[in-house]
């Protein structure tokens, strides 16, 4: 079995080597097509003297000074969403890890049903589930009047509209993509290493913390930055949530 | 207190300790031990010791309770009913990490992000020795196993052998009362398996505690162990040296499950004291008894091996039986040569070796199979009970 | 080690049975306080009577009327999300199956970079992504005039805001969810079979007809679900693709 | 082409057909093959050919060749040089769906979303047979595979042995010239693998095709094949009948890969036609020699095989050749006790048989090893060329 394989890989290096780059050309097309071709476009437009936003005339200039003043007028914002996305990171990190654990360790046959549940309600439209949130976290919700009650909120507080709803909508919103690399990560670890550290004189926390930890900390960062980067480009175009007086 | 009983004596790499002559009685003791999954039974009733110092073999088909009892003595089953005792204390409910028992695992399950030093280090660092000592001691298992140089080596870098040999240091390392090695060799290439066998006993005879291994080899078992328990279905079969187990099993089962044997289910025609007469084609034989007592009419089955069985053109002298015989094939297998024949309805393997001088023989023609009468023995019970072993071929050797 | 599979396999059945649904909690809860509760608000507000739809004071009526009004006065709108729904995911099967096939049983270990192409313009922003194509495929953009000037437009043609955006637009947005599923499916055949079929003296042509596309339908279902329901929903809310004169 | 001339040949169930009796000579031809992947010679100057009706097993490790070398006799590589011919046509650049050979696959490859008819029926439809003459013909092979009322199964609710029937039958349905077997047995457990050499066997001689089978299993090669080329590294190192092989190897490798042999590396003392003397110990010794001739000084292997080697503690007398040793270690493995033995250096590995009357030995003990002396044989060259063969250890019997 082992000669067979092995010299199906030897075939398979064969053909790689005799089509190496011409086998790239869907991705390639795709990439060139759907991503590089817009991307420059929007480069060219960056560099361009505009009179308005909507006007779309090729006045191309290198206007490099674009860049300078986008950052001294929009710093603030910037820095915001800097802020929005980090915080919004270590939730996601806070929350995920242990839902991706359980789901991996203690979710036996369940596992995929839990992870499909995890990522279901994102199928629904992204209009509809903000739709939904706004009568739920709306000034005249269930929610506010709830909390507004209680006092835990202030008479007229509000919690749409706030940097809190804004960190808990990227939370929200990102979520999954911390989850599944975070399960990714803990699924492909050998659960005979916990059994191993158990014999090892080890408790259970101590293994976790000397054994699953450092095993599952590519996925962490891979969840990190699937949630950061994006957050941070989000958070800013992300109107909705914000209020009038954060903006 | 696992600490504190082993870290004076420590048994060191001077064979037998102090610890162990001085106790002298058995260090793994299952009394009645049962585990039950839902409705089923992994292991029943499994009752035996093992003593200080021994090679002890677990052997069986798949999914015959080797596994689970080797997981039940880790610590990482509970037995659903009975006792595991580990040098006279009870553990049937003591956590694996508060035992003084280490396993080697069957992918031998090394910390992938760890080098081979904080590998072996993991145990005695869980129980707080000094960093000195375990620089020392882990110093010492590495010249044990004989991989000096590897302390800085990363897990990956190693050949499987090398894995082997980590996993076995970094148990070791925290001086076990035993050793628990779940198919220690299973992974391994054939070449492979057999380096590690002879060094697997020179590692145990210089550490001289007990070491405890599951294996569905039965080659391996013959090989290796001083004892080997037998188990099928989760019951415990048979428990004695190779030699006991090969020459006079208990049950068809073990008959059929180590080596090859040919067994042909009859009925006791007379029974007295040790020995039995049964009928096989017209003649009367007479065969030791061998594990339950039998009684006329009692259904039996007569085993002899292969090896054992000659052929030859004329009927044999006395202190030989024998039975008439057609051949049916001949298959050249190597050392031996393979005759498959025909008793009147019962087929007959015989192993002949390549210089036993035999004259040509082809399918058809008539022989005698004939053997020593110490060679042949009844067994209790019809072949049919031996499950997956059907007549006439065990477990290849 | 077929022994040791088995009765781990006993173990984890053990587990199953004394955890069996309070396993599915993390799930469950994610589920429930993310999907269910904005789906139930959602329902609930579908049967309120209101008097504009940014008036979220809680007038509940069982107003099953709605449902029957939102038929009548949108039918229109409802069926041509599904045409154009249907006609990305028919674009979507066409250009994504061959770019499937092409990266599972051509890209050797260039699978995983090709598969990473196909999917990495969507880790770009949904607006910065429609402005780019706004500025390529707009009015006074190059495409247009281009095609104007060799007249496969009309003098005042257009390509933004027609059906045929639309329909580009959904398919350029959901073609990796036809891809991915269709590579599974594709990526999971044994390739033996391949080799069986032509050892059974059957061209390349038969092989891919008789045993690689049978094969692979359960994914090209998958990726049709996968593209038509979220297709469905978001065509109607894609404004900025659609002309006046269409909606 | 390929349809015209089967279709009316068609060798039915009926053993040795027409055509085959009447073109009498090989059915597959490999003159001067070559397999490059980049750098790498998967396969070197194979040439060979394989008569009609014969059992023929392509033997060796891993990466030695032998896949590739059936993978270019079905069509799935085409060779870098040398030709393959097939009933005399050079088929060398010929695709696999146009040559009249059928592959079973080491994972059988049935079609999954097909049921067992239709999997059978996959090769004629593929030759556009019409249809109620594929129904007989599969019928007809169902029954050969003894699958008679499996026709509607799908392959997923077929055990493995029956797949591999499956699969055998889906082959064999379209009448090939020669069937290709890869691997056949090696995803079966030991007691299936068994059962499913003797049913290969009867369906081949029941068939009367050649069977062309690819494995790395020695025993399988020498239990089924009437003859074996083992490879190694690409080349083809012998071919002959498995008595052949096994008691007159031409190279170490294959002394050490076939079966297990004791080797000792020394040179030639003088030699004299077919035989040469060479020194082992103090002694002298006569043995003939096997594959390439030798000149005095060239470098030698002297080989016995262990079960050749006798133990006994008095010098045996004339006939035999022996050599004085003391016992290192001796390991009870069932049918026969292993002896370790050191013969002033060298390693001597004796198996002995239960029924050899011995004295209790123990290691230290003075013993002679004798062997009869056409037990022994001379091979060119020094054993380190047999690569991963170490002295004495081969593969397992």
């Amino acid at each position: 079995m082992a000669a067979a394989v092995g010299e199906r890989d030897a075939t398979g290096a064969r053909r790689g080597r005799f089509a190496p780059y011409g086998l790239l050309s869907p991705g390639v097309i795709w990439l060139a097509l759907f991503f590089l071709v817009p991307l420059a476009s929007l480069f060219q437009m960056s560099l361009s003297a505009k009179e308005s936003r909507f006007d779309f005339s090729p006045d191309f200039s290198w206007k490099w000074s674009n860049y300078s003043d986008a950052v001294s007028h929009f710093s603030a914002q910037f820095w915001r969403s800097f802020q929005y996305a980090g915080a919004a990171t270590l939730l996601c990190v806070a929350i995920g890890y242990p839902l991706a654990y359980v789901i991996a360790f203690r979710g036996g046959r369940y596992r995929n049903l839990l992870l499909g549940l995890v990522v279901v309600p994102f199928f629904t439209s992204y209009l509809v589930r903000t739709l939904a949130w706004r009568t739920i976290l709306g000034d005249d919700g269930p929610i506010v009047g709830l909390l507004q009650n209680t006092h835990v909120l202030p008479e007229n507080g509000r919690l749409l509209a706030t940097g809190i709803s804004v960190v808990g909508g990227l939370t929200y919103n990102f979520l999954p993509f911390m989850v599944l690399p975070v399960y990714v990560a803990l699924e492909k670890i050998d659960l005979t290493l916990v059994d191993a550290a158990k014999d090892l004189y080890s408790s259970g926390w101590r293994a976790f913390r000397k054994v699953v930890l450092p095993l599952s900390l590519p996925g962490v960062f891979a969840g990190g930055l699937l949630t950061f980067i994006p957050a941070a480009g989000d958070s800013s175009t992300r109107s909705s949530w914000v209020a009038p007086t954060t903006r | 207190m696992v600490q504190s009983r082993d870290a004076p004596a420590g048994w060191g790499e001077g064979g037998e300790t102090a610890l162990n002559e001085a106790t002298g009685h058995d260090v793994i003791v299952l009394e009645h031990v049962t585990k039950r999954f839902g409705d089923f039974f992994a292991v029943h009733d499994a009752d035996f010791a093992i003593p200080h110092g021994e090679f002890f073999a677990m052997l069986g088909p798949s999914g015959c309770g080797k596994t689970t009892t080797l997981r039940m003595i880790a610590g990482f089953e509970v037995p659903t009913s009975g006792a595991i005792r580990l040098e006279g204390r009870d553990v049937s409910r003591v956590p694996p990490y508060r035992r003084n028992v280490n396993t080697v695992f069957q992918q031998y399950a090394l910390f992938p992000h760890m080098n081979v030093f904080d590998n072996v280090a993991f145990g005695p660092r869980s129980r707080k020795v000094p960093e000195a000592e375990i620089k020392t001691r882990v110093g010492e298992m590495l010249e044990i196993v004989r991989l000096e140089g590897f302390a800085q080596r990363m897990p990956q870098q190693l050949s499987g052998g090398q894995q082997q040999r980590i996993a076995l240091a970094r148990a070791l390392v925290n001086f076990p009362s035993a050793l628990l090695l779940d198919e220690p060799l299973g992974a391994l290439d054939l070449k492979l398996r057999q380096a590690m066998q002879i060094e697997l006993k020179r590692i145990q005879r210089e550490v001289g505690i007990a070491f405890v291994f599951v294996t569905h080899d039965q080659e391996e078992a013959l090989t290796m162990s001083d004892r080997i328990a037998i188990m099928n279905e989760g019951w415990v079969e048979q428990i004695g040296r190779p030699e006991e187990i090969y020459h006079r099993p208990e049950t068809v089962f073990v008959a059929g499950f180590i080596g090859q044997a040919n067994l042909w289910q009859t009925t006791v025609d007379a029974a007295s004291g040790d020995t039995a007469d049964v009928t096989l084609g017209e003649r009367r034989i007479t065969a030791a008894i061998s594990g339950r007592s039998v009684r006329r009419g009692d259904p039996v089955t007569f085993m002899v091996r292969p090896e054992r069985v000659r052929v030859s053109l004329d009927e044999p002298g006395n202190g030989h039986q024998a039975v008439a015989c057609r051949v049916v094939d001949l298959v050249f297998q190597g050392p031996v040569v393979r005759f498959a024949l025909d008793a009147a309805g019962a087929e007959v393997v015989a192993h002949v070796g390549a210089d036993e001088q035999l004259p040509l023989l082809r399918p058809g023609d008539a022989v005698w199979a004939s053997w020593e009468r110490d060679a042949a023995l009844l067994l209790s019970g019809a072949a049919a009970d031996a499950g997956d072993a059907p007549t006439a071929v065990g477990a290849e050797t």
